[in-house]
């Protein structure tokens, strides 16, 4: 009854940011359109996160592994190796699942801090390789990565208009994914498990296994991601693997509201926006940044997701 | 008949999203005590916890004498004279014996002293260097409760203090409970041990679903198929 | 060419060779063992893990810059700079830290992290973005004569501060009431509580010196390496798995940790150049593999 | 135009862009947050400075410098360069420091067809295979700075030669192009080892290794905290009696001099621009710059400088004009003038800048530590390295 409740607000929320987006789009210069494109992106990424940071209780410090796998994978099969790009997007995606998939066995058997300290590592592994990777240009990273080709339902993805909408699309049709997966009885149990690991041992759940599944859905989320942010920037470079990345995502996070889906993507836009401005604005645009972290946390304890709901309680007293 | 020693009225307390208790009330006499029975999940550890001030009390009186518990810390209601063996001994297991005997200790309230917990224990003393992960379930639910008389409080609360405890043993707390009863000491007891528990005590409280299902004496209880059976299970 | 490759490895076999770089491993050693102590103990204490733990480090280097470069004197800068992170590391207990002691890690995360933000532009407003330096204090501005090798004698000081400290804290931990305290309260933190102890004191106690240590470590650290914004983000992550190899709460987990990182770091570079970047966490996963609450844990997992 | 999209999340006060038809509108994406974000300032004042002295009005437009922040992130800078693009509706764009924030820029530079200025980013990729019209290089190739000096170091007598450099793609062009020349003329490497980038706070294991092979010279590339911490390092472990330290002369730039003090001295280096060139065209830009700022100008200054001076010479020969971007890139070519550095021209055939390399060492002078010239190599002109345009 209440998990019912729940979801129907954080639909009713999803509706209410997709419009914006709508609005927004619509709106919106070829500038407007780059960023709008890059708030996609990240509020898949964020989601994906938010799968097991959120709801399985897996917070991780190395996601953005998997995000760069996927954006790496990408340059890779598509410059260096010339796949057709209906070929690489998938292959992106289970490339990084299945790193997830390596990874997991092993790091799912970690709680706290020591899960964030492994998929720290493993993130900076990766990095690691692709630092000093040939192929890859190492730091300078690889240029030249390709956007799907979409001409024959009459959208040409070089434009940024059309891209963006590209994007806020994945995004939708990912959130309307992993709606139904946290819906879902499997969801269900992750929530279980986060909430009381012990109670859902004790009950017989086998719950490694579910972890790992979330893990590597998760992932393959993430690589998603990251093959859109290698077709959006055309470029990859290590940049993307570091685990400041993973950090700002898990922010993104909680800025949104953790536990919610909508409310990290809500909380992509708000980073790409404030993160845009403040820097136009000022060269100690972090000091700010991180002010604007620090009051969330006192003032909004639930990010904006909980303000969201705040806001809809109050104005249905009003209406009553 | 007096003013109890403690006493808790409609005491409410949440644990995330769970109304854990749902408003609850109790009281224990000096030199007698109370006993709190339910099953598992009916909310006894966390009475406990709430009354100590462990998890955070959503709305209720809790009193100590004329002392209002229920907005301190849990440190502070350890100093008014709450004395605590929870849950599991919880016996610090990189202290040695003696430094978990005086780690918490204030001598200065009571007559418990080291040396008279090393007379009541002489075991304890023997093993005095040992750190307390190396020591027996016996020896570990001795050190708890050992632990807690150095804080010379008024109220002695145990949770669960059988647990996993030989019948000999068993046996051996039971004579020690009396001991403490008869010197004038209170006593909150959690227990699955139906037995062990109507024995010692004078007051019962029977828990489930978060609220008092039942309340009485123990002979009144035994007397009761039916709340043994609803509530307990027996 | 194949000549030149056996000469070298004959030469990295050499036992003074070795011992030189032990002792440059025990140097780092003794540095990550100041900065991970007060990690590794706040979280044992209270699951608080402190991100923004570098940003302490980073502003007590600069904090130590201004100290030295005003009074001219090193020694100065040794003790004002800790003690201003102590006091610096109260007030944010004060306005932060106690609103959320029952926020949950997510909550945690989020304002360190927005604290290494804010700490970063503090430091580049007040002292630019130029890198600095403190010049090691005169007496340990030379160096000796060690096994026929030249050593900086400041390296040596830095060694020696770190098992000072590490003997001061042990004493300090395992033989005072209030050791015994933080003991229990890592142990098992609400049944301390329930015994009466004021494991929130402590906490703010441990923090402090903690935090002050960190700030200790700027300094130390500052003659050797370079002060610079972003000094900060450069030894957070090796602190990190300085604590979770070890074993979070454990002060001996600590300077293990630290032993063994100082170790690895340095012997990896002169033995396996190729994987020196990344040879720190594979030896972390490795351990948390076999050991999955590190290696000294305090509380069985 | 912005729209009101832009600021509906946080309302702030946006930056007004000017509207005056008649200005010349330059993009300057560097770095002011980050590793490197003295190098964005002191390129930024040099710019500056370069506006200031040959005029930022020409045919009664006003040059005006909009700058963004790379944040030394590729992704960044991609993004502000677009935003400069398509908001801004700049002219031409300036940038970035960091090779790969450059090499994220370029492919989209190279398609916009809008013209780039590098003021740093040493990539030789950049005016090589991956050249491009619209890509205009004013500080130096990594090949240029270091291809001269093997030879030139084995003219002095050295034999064997031991290379180190941070671990990323720009150390290790730096050190091909030292082993190339140094082999080429009959010198042996006899080690080389490449720190973490990132990880690397202790250089004490390299230097034992280095005592331990005892190669005639060490020669080196760190920048910013690193080459702090290098030198001093190298003075405290006792090489420098012992093993000449030599180099890309960025590691005692007047950045990091200060904090290395007297650890520097003997150091031999090779850079396009020390402070001390003694020549009117370099001794009145420092004057100039010092004035305005009390500090000494860095070659980093005079990048940005002689970046701006480049801009304000091309337009005059436009006549202001930019719409013609090709006309615009044809007049970048065309200038040619004597800066702090020497003589300054565009290579057409690369788009690199040709320029003299100076050879220098650190020497006490007085109370002062200098850079003191000890050679120069003149016009140095990088091969074409698979560039076609």
């Amino acid at each position: 009854m209440v998990k019912q409740k729940s979801s129907r607000n954080r639909n009713v929320a999803a509706a209410v940011l997709l419009l914006l987006a709508i609005v927004s789009w619509s709106q919106a210069d070829l500038f407007g359109h780059e960023l709008l494109a890059q708030i996609a992106i990240l509020a898949i990424f964020a989601m994906s996160l938010d799968l097991i940071a959120g709801y399985t209780g897996l917070v991780s410090l190395g996601h953005a592994a998997f995000y760069g796998v996927g954006a790496y994978a990408t340059a890779g099969l598509a410059s260096v190796a010339g796949w057709p790009m209906w070929a690489v997007v998938p292959s992106a995606m289970l490339l990084s699942a299945l790193l997830a998939a390596a990874v997991g066995l092993f790091a799912v058997r970690l709680i706290g801090v020591f899960f964030i300290m492994i998929t720290l590592a493993i993130g900076e592994l990766v990095h690691a390789f692709a630092f000093r990777s040939r192929t890859f240009g190492g730091d300078d990273g690889l240029g030249g990565v390709p956007r799907s080709n979409l001409d024959a339902i009459g959208i040409n993805l070089l434009d940024p208009a059309h891209f963006s909408l590209f994007t806020v699309i994945i995004a939708v049709l990912v959130y309307l994914v992993l709606a139904r997966v946290v819906d879902s009885p499997f969801g269900q149990v992750l929530t279980g498990i986060h909430q009381n690991e012990l109670r859902m041992r004790a009950l017989g759940c086998p719950i490694r296994r579910y972890k790992l599944v979330a893990f590597v859905l998760s992932a393959l989320f993430a690589g998603l991601a990251g093959s859109l942010t290698a077709q959006h920037n055309n470029f990859v470079s290590p940049e993307l693997l570091t685990w400041t990345t993973s950090g700002e995502a898990l922010i993104v996070v909680i800025i949104g509201g953790i536990g919610s889906l909508v409310g990290p993507a809500a909380g992509a836009s708000v980073f790409v926006m404030l993160s845009h401005q403040l820097s136009s604005l000022t060269d100690y645009w972090m000091f700010f940044m991180g002010l604007f972290f620090v009051i969330v946390v006192l003032f909004a304890g639930d990010g904006l997701y909980g303000l969201f709901g705040r806001l809809f309680r109050m104005l249905s007293n009003v209406g009553r | 008949m007096k003013e109890p020693l403690l006493f808790v009225k409609d005491l409410h307390a949440w644990y995330g999203d769970s109304h854990i208790l749902q408003g609850i009330s109790l009281s224990v006499w000096q030199g007698r005590a109370s006993a709190i029975l339910g099953r598992n999940g009916a909310g006894k550890t966390t009475a406990l916890k709430t009354i100590m001030g462990l998890i955070q009390r959503h709305s209720g009186l809790v009193r100590l004498g004329t002392l209002r518990l229920d907005e301190l810390p849990a440190y502070r209601v350890a100093r008014a004279g709450v004395a605590y063996v929870p849950e599991a001994r919880g016996v610090f297991p990189s202290l040695t014996v003696q430094e978990n005997l005086t780690v918490s200790a204030r001598p200065t309230q009571g007559d418990w002293s080291i040396e008279r917990v090393f007379d009541t224990f002489p075991r304890l003393a023997e093993r005095r260097g040992h750190k307390g992960k190396w020591l027996s379930g016996g020896e570990q639910q001795m050190l708890a409760i050992a632990r807690a008389l150095m804080t010379n409080g008024r109220l002695l609360m145990l949770d669960d203090p059988t647990e996993g405890l030989a019948p000999n043993i068993v046996e051996e707390l039971n004579n020690l409970l009396r001991d403490l009863l008869d010197d004038g000491l209170s006593l909150l007891l959690v227990e699955q041990n139906f037995e062990f528990a109507t024995n010692l005590s004078n007051e019962i409280y029977v828990l489930g679903k978060g609220r008092v299902q039942w309340s009485g004496s123990a002979s009144d209880l035994i007397a009761n198929g039916d709340v043994t059976r609803t509530w307990l299970g027996v | 060419m194949q000549n030149v490759v056996t000469e070298v490895s004959q030469v990295f076999l050499d036992p003074t060779f070795l011992a030189i770089q032990f002792l440059n491993g025990l140097q780092l050693a003794s540095l990550l063992f100041l900065l991970s102590v007060g990690l590794s103990v706040v979280y044992g204490l209270m699951n608080f893990i402190n991100l923004a733990h570098g940003t302490l480090y980073m502003l007590g280097a600069y904090i130590g810059l201004s100290v030295a470069r005003g009074s001219g004197s090193f020694w100065l800068a040794l003790i004002v700079a800790p003690i201003f992170i102590a006091a610096l590391a109260a007030v944010f207990h004060a306005l932060l830290l106690r609103r959320m002691q029952a926020a949950s890690p997510m909550k945690q995360i989020l304002v360190t992290f927005g604290l290494i933000y804010v700490g970063l532009d503090v430091v580049r407003y007040i002292w630019g973005d130029y890198s600095h330096s403190i010049p090691a204090p005169d007496f340990f501005a030379g160096s000796v004569h060690l096994l026929g090798e030249v050593y900086p004698s400041y390296r040596l000081f830095m060694i020696g501060l770190g098992w000072f400290v590490f003997i001061a804290l042990y004493y300090g931990l395992e033989r005072t009431r209030l050791g015994a305290v933080v003991r229990a309260g890592v142990d098992n933190r609400e049944v301390a509580m329930s015994l009466g102890l004021n494991i929130e004191l402590a906490f703010f106690l441990v923090f402090c010196l903690g935090c002050g240590l960190a700030g200790l470590a700027g300094v130390v650290a500052a003659p050797v390496l370079s002060v610079y914004p972003g000094m900060d983000m450069s030894i957070l992550v090796l602190t990190l798995i300085v604590v979770v190899i070890g074993g979070p709460g454990s002060l001996r987990g600590a300077a293990l940790g630290a032993f063994l990182i100082g170790m690895f770091e340095t012997f990896g570079q002169v033995f396996f150049p190729a994987i020196a970047s990344v040879i720190v966490y594979a030896l972390m996963a490795v351990i948390l593999l076999a050991r999955p609450g590190g290696l000294l844990p305090v509380r069985p997992s | 135009m912005r729209h009101w999209w832009y600021g509906w999340i946080v309302g702030l006060g946006l930056v007004a862009t000017s509207h005056a038809e008649e200005v010349i509108k330059v993009g300057v994406v560097l770095p002011f947050s980050g590793v490197y974000a003295s190098l964005g300032g002191d390129i930024t004042d040099g710019m500056q400075l370069a506006l200031e002295i040959y005029g930022s009005e020409i045919a009664g437009k006003k040059i005006i410098l909009i700058t963004e922040d790379s944040e030394v992130k590729p992704s960044v800078g991609l993004t502000k360069t677009k935003k400069l693009v398509f908001q801004d509706k700049v002219d031409l764009l300036v940038g970035p420091v960091a090779s790969n924030v450059a090499g994220a820029m370029r492919d989209f530079v190279h398609t916009a067809k809008i013209p780039l200025i590098i003021p740093n980013a040493g990539n030789n990729l950049l005016t090589g295979e991956k050249c491009s019209p619209w890509v205009i290089r004013t500080s130096f190739s990594n090949n240029q700075i270091n291809g001269v000096m093997g030879p030139w170091l084995y003219a002095q007598g050295y034999r064997t030669l031991y290379l180190m450099a941070a671990d990323y793609a720009a150390g290790r062009q730096m050190m091909d192009a030292v082993r190339r020349g140094f082999i080429g003329a009959g010198g042996e490497i006899v080690g080389e080892e490449y720190p973490p980038l990132r990880e690397t706070k202790d250089f004490a294991p390299y230097l034992a290794k280095v005592k331990a092979i005892h190669p005639d010279a060490l020669y080196v590339f760190f920048a910013g905290g690193l080459a702090i911490q290098f030198v001093k390092q190298y003075h405290a472990f006792g090489l420098k009696g012992e093993i000449p330290l030599t180099g890309a002369g960025w590691l005692t730039s007047p950045l990091f001099l200060p904090a290395q003090g007297a650890a520097a001295v003997g150091f031999t280096g090779a850079l396009n621009y020390v402070p001390s060139i003694d020549s009117d065209e370099n001794r009145s830009f420092q004057a100039a710059f010092s004035e305005k700022h009390q500090r000494t100008a860095s070659e980093f200054t005079v990048q940005g400088f002689d970046t701006g001076r480049l801009i304000v010479e091309a337009l005059k020969v436009t006549g202001g004009e930019t719409d013609d971007k090709s006309a615009l890139v044809d007049a970048i070519h065309g200038v040619r003038f004597t800066g702090p550095r020497g003589p300054f021209r565009i290579d057409p055939a690369t788009n690199n800048v040709i320029q003299d390399i100076y050879i220098f060492q650190m020497r006490q002078v007085g109370y002062n530590i200098r850079h003191v010239v000890i050679d120069k190599i003149e016009n140095v002109q990088d091969p074409p390295n698979g560039c076609k345009m």
